[in-house]
């Protein structure tokens, strides 16, 4: 799988190094693997995300298309359905509006429409999420439209090692995924070697990146690295904070997070996106059904405001942050005043 | 050199030296839609291709009429029927090879039936049972295409892979004059013309889009002159002259499989039914209208001719009319029985392995039918046919 | 306002009709409303909701477009930018799609974009839903990328009476509004007069559509029924249910629903769209996160699977039907034995 | 009679009663860009047409290298230039009426500035500020639009209205030749054919769309030619060539007006800087076809001609340039001091009124900023400038 590879131990990278690796040594191990998209030819990408692949592979596997996205992702699904294994980028998170109908009338379900005789090995690259300074239109978190759309994968990477690892994996999947790279992390560092076989996660595995006792953050991308300073930070709160880094939304790895939640007893979801009717509602609502009688306090969001994006100037008063991550916590009721019977809870954190 | 290059492409060169681009006169559709029948070109037709024509018509007629029958007694949800369209819908199919693949709409049923599907299979669907009701891969016919013009990029992506692979497999996609006003029509046609790849689009001009009169849908000469802002070539055929539409066709499947790009077929010809069943189309046409297509119609058209050139006599004819009886007894004996559809089946697509959730969720519905099963033995088990609520 | 309308009291009405009703008044009352869409001229609509418009007040009020979405929205953001207030059809919700980009980009954030300037008073009316037999592509519930969508207001009726009054508001409303009318009531009756104000609910106003004590259940447009139903069915049950009808999705009436739900200490939402990151999500976690005290169990959800639509045939196994809906309520932890101390609330219904 | 009625619409016949339909060819463009300068037509120009150009390109040219500066200095968050583009966007602006409306792209607010519009305000989305900075009602100018082709179907729906309403206004919309690959594109122009509405589209041809090249864009003869496929003619001109792309225009904003409908105008130019300042143009192009074009500069070829015809002075040249000198320092200034943006306004154009939710976010936003300024006055209060994050 990694015959590319040179084993050559850790280096400093970067998420979109990793990135444009993934994409080359899936490139070199799969024939069949072809990226497309505006501006990935020569110029690779506008975030140099498929730099040098058009000179390594030639235009005809690495593809500068038309600016068209529907056009781009309704291609993509006719050569899926003659074998090929399309990567798709769309330059940015609203510049992929244009091929919603081709991605949840036609992408999200065929293989359902086709009793799994057409099977879409597609894989929809969208930097997403603000932070950068960019324009309207440019700063876009849309994981929602995705979440509700059956038959999709949504993976979003929160470090280097797994930029590398879950872009792998979201093109062998046979299914087809929409991986959101969080614009914010492309220039994020760390030590890191691409042929660590484990250190590949598979699609649907959460993963715990901090262990903690008082409550669980539960986040994923853009949002990985805010929460893990807000654990530091709360520490002199006399707050253990554990975190889990979630990688898939879909599918969503009940387990991992439900197991957290039960041994804290509290839960702070938090992302970038808007919060009413974005992917917090789901994380809060589901971990609440299961999780019911382990619960000291409602789950609580921390989310963009709901409100499109503002402008550079004013975005980081939009962004979740970690005061306010950590104001959340605060607002966990960590006084148990609110019981009938005014007892705290004392069987293992559970009420 | 890869398949991508264009040698003739337009290329930005500064006004200063300014150099004459690609000649758009070959691009342009003749004034008038190309015929054969009743012209004196009709006399050298090949009397078998005639005569394969006009099996095909004759039990695509029967198809429609035996289809449209079936949704009156509840077997079938809704048909589109392609009554007066028939001619479009043979050559289409008899045009292309067979490692060649078809892009249908919803109205294109009996397309796929003239490539060789089960009728009963084309019409999975439209009965209410699973989606699709077929493998597209067995006749490399792409699922029945409802959100219109979207079928359009997956024919240039395929034609484009399979050229890539080093196949010389052609794709022909079918649309309607409405879907040419989507944008997915544009992009499809772009895409197509810059990798030259190997597809032919035919765009059945059928005067409608349900009740939308072509005058409201487009102001331009003609929808086969859109192929030139492409730079793809445009051809006007009479939509009813089947070997007329067939000998375009397999000139465009011709040009396209030697990599000559795509070609854009307008095929003038007119919906005689109803946009369905369920539609009204007394609120938005005259009978005169229909009437005046009624004598320009497919099947007469090629039935006159094989009679002006006795190709055909009166045994044979009966013979033609008996194999679209058998066939229409067929298809009603056998979409008379209800479907085996097993509601399990409904968690087992969404994606390679059910999730956590589609396990959970399936679980629900087999302990409910199980329930329901034990509750009700008499009303049949999950894996006998429901019927369609409607 | 209602010039147009005769006071004949209270005659049998379909949804259909009243719908019709209210298109055909607002056009009467304001020379600025002007219909668009595929079909709704001389046809009068796929569904007959726009019957007769063309002929009373001309093709230039209520207008057969070409056949193309996107087209239709864009011009109506053009023609709403001249201060003409369009109310656009999509044909059926997945043919909605193509639309999604104009709608997210520019439709719901233009006044937002301009400080206020380019108000978007358009109505865009989207039949959803399943029920009625549709082959692919006809029965998608796609609400949750609307509620996800900030700067659109979401609405829905569930009788007969609200789909005039809410129609009527929504046309009224300088915010733009997603109309969503549920197919499989189209031909739903009850005796209605379209002019009695009382009967004009706000945009945002929730409704207890039955008064109950044991539980509630949340619900909207198509599902009201259902839920009616299994209200009657619980008490041989010996329960006694609360229905609230949202009617508005955003913006959401979250007084009536966290007052309902207090009262009666449990909750089930019920909706046909999927279930996983559906509208149920936002709204559980949201009564979670206000009524945590109040909650005798965790609130629970009663959706359709989380699948593509189905085929007709199998439809009846997806839609969340009234045994669906009792089964949910059964699980709301009637007995009180998982409190830490076994003591069941006895404060007014709250812990 | 409705304005929708179409006399010369493509209604379908049947083909035994076929009927010629609108004749292509006027609406075919020209083989060669339409130019004026250096041709015997140039000495015939007015001066005063020509003097006002010049003012207008001297000032767009000082404009783009002011704005480009600018962004070197941190004061804008990005600038896609329209440096070698200055004819297309003056003329664009002076061919319309007062009443009249713009549609432009992110790539020209230069042409919002022609209209009248403060720069500060044209710049005020690219600076980080508030994504538009003036009410488009103001000029008539509509926000800008980074959508790629999203405004095309704005600017019919404005024409479409305005002409129900009976007011005698056009629409003119700008486009990149990258943006006439998008489905918008296709679904405005045909809306615009059959509505027969008062819009002129304009697309600056500048031969790139960020690196992909126009040969990867379109296999078309031009982009102009795309028009035939809507019934709507197509012209050709030299966009570097500033009183024939005003020529072009303005005959076409009077054929709309006049009720004549849209016309699609591809004006070939030329991008002579990268994308916008943050884009690395030598990665995709050369040296040389840079060089080839700056040898055909807009501002050069009137000021030559201004030179030759004897039209304007040393001084007069040297005035011209001292006013350019003003605007671009007085620009400079205003564009160092930081915009008095309130963070409380991001819960204010959401909705006509405030939803409960907003109100409680914006509370808890306001406790957080009193907390912050009570923890650090010294940082400045929530209604000071914030500065970019960048
Ligand atoms: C994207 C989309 N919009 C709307 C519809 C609803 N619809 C189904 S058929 C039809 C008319 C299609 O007309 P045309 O393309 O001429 O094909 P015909 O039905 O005449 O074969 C419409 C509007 C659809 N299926 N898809
Ligand atoms: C729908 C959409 N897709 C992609 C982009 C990203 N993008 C911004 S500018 C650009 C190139 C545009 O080229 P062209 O239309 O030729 O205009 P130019 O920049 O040359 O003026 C692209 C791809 C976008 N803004 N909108
Ligand atoms: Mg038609
Ligand atoms: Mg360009």
């Amino acid at each position: 799988m990694t015959t590319a590879v040179a084993a050559t131990g850790r280096k400093p990278a970067t998420m979109s190094q990793a990135l444009n690796r993934a994409l080359r040594d899936a490139m070199a191990d799969d024939p069949t693997v072809h990226v497309l998209g505006e501006d990935v030819g020569t110029l690779g990408g506008v975030f140099r995300i498929t730099d040098g692949l058009t000179k390594e592979f030639g235009e005809d596997r690495c593809t500068d298309t038309p600016l068209a996205e529907a056009g781009i992702l309704g291609t993509a699904v006719g050569m899926a359905m003659y074998g090929l294994r399309p990567v798709v980028e769309m330059q940015f998170d609203a510049f992929a509006y244009p091929a919603l109908e081709q991605l949840i009338s036609h992408v999200s379900r065929m293989r359902n429409r086709t009793r799994g005789a057409l099977p879409m090995p597609i894989t929809v690259r969208i930097p997403y999420g603000g932070g950068i300074g960019g324009v309207e239109h440019h700063s876009d978190s849309s994981e929602a439209l995705y979440m509700a759309t059956p038959g999709l994968h949504v993976v979003t990477p929160a470090t280097v090692a797994d930029a590398y690892g879950l872009l792998r994996a979201s093109i062998a999947s046979d299914d087809p995924v929409i991986f959101l790279e969080p614009k914010r992390l492309y220039w994020s560092k760390a030590d890191w070697e691409p042929d660590r076989p484990e250190e590949v996660p598979g699609i649907g595995t959460a993963v715990v990146r901090r262990r903690g006792t008082s409550a669980t953050l539960v986040t994923y991308g853009p949002s990985l690295p805010v929460c893990l300073e807000a654990a530091e930070a709360a520490t002199a709160e006399g707050w253990d904070l554990e975190v889990v880094d979630l990688r898939s939304l879909v599918p969503l790895d009940e387990e991992t997070v439900c197991a957290s939640v039960r041994r804290t007893g509290r839960a702070v979801v938090v992302h970038e996106a808007t919060g009413f009717g974005g992917p917090g509602g789901e994380l809060a609502a589901r971990i609440t059904e299961r999780c019911f009688h382990h619960l000291e306090a409602p789950v609580l969001r921390v989310t963009g405001f709901d409100i499109p994006y503002p402008p550079p100037m004013l975005e980081k008063h939009h962004l979740p942050g970690v005061d306010r991550v950590l104001d959340a916590v605060a607002r966990l009721q960590w006084e148990s005043e609110w019981t009938p019977q005014g007892a705290s809870g004392t069987q293992g954190g559970a009420r | 050199m890869t398949v991508l290059e264009q040698p003739g492409a337009y290329r930005p060169t500064p006004p200063p030296a300014w150099q004459p681009r690609t000649d758009p006169a070959p691009l342009l559709p003749d004034a008038e839609p190309y015929r054969l029948l009743g012209t004196p070109a009709a006399d050298s037709l090949d009397p078998e291709l005639l005569r394969l024509l006009h099996g095909h018509l004759v039990r695509g007629r029967r198809y429609n009429t035996q289809a449209t029958a079936l949704t009156r007694q509840g077997r079938l949800a809704v048909y589109p029927s392609s009554a007066g369209q028939e001619a479009c819908e043979v050559a289409a199919a008899l045009a292309l090879e067979d490692r060649d693949w078809l892009f249908p709409s919803y109205r294109d049923t009996l397309a796929a039936v003239a490539r060789g599907l089960d009728p009963v299979q084309a019409l999975t669907l439209l009965r209410g049972d699973w989606h699709t009701g077929y493998d597209p891969h067995e006749h490399r016919v792409a699922p029945l295409a409802t959100p219109l013009a979207t079928q359009l990029p997956h024919a240039v992506g395929l034609a484009h892979a399979a050229r890539l692979k080093g196949d010389d497999v052609v794709a022909l996609a079918m649309v309607g004059d409405g879907g040419t006003s989507e944008g997915d029509f544009h992009e499809a046609l772009n895409f197509a013309a810059v990798w030259r790849a190997p597809v032919v689009f035919l765009v059945q001009n059928n005067g409608f889009a349900i009740s939308v009169p072509l005058s409201k849908q487009t102001a331009a000469p003609s929808l086969a002159h859109k192929a030139v802002g492409y730079g793809v070539p445009g051809r006007l055929v009479d939509g009813n002259d089947a070997p007329a539409v067939y000998q375009v066709l397999t000139e465009a499947v011709r040009r396209a499989r030697a990599g000559g790009g795509p070609t854009l077929v307008e095929a003038i010809t007119y919906r005689v039914d109803a946009h369905t069943n369920a539609d009204d189309a007394t609120r938005y046409r005259s009978d005169a209208e229909v009437t005046a297509w009624r004598s320009h119609d497919p099947v007469e058209l090629v039935e006159r001719e094989l009679t002006r050139r006795g190709l055909l006599d009166d045994d044979g004819f009966a013979a033609v009319r008996e194999a679209a009886e058998r066939m229409a007894a067929d298809l009603r004996e056998q979409m008379n029985q209800d479907p085996a559809l097993d509601p399990m089946e409904l968690f087992d697509h969404v994606y390679v392995r059910r999730t956590a959730q589609l396990r959970e969720q399936a679980e629900q519905l087999r302990a409910e039918l199980v329930a329901a099963g034990a509750a009700g033995a008499a009303h049949g088990g999950a894996h006998h046919g429901e019927g369609t609520d409607r």
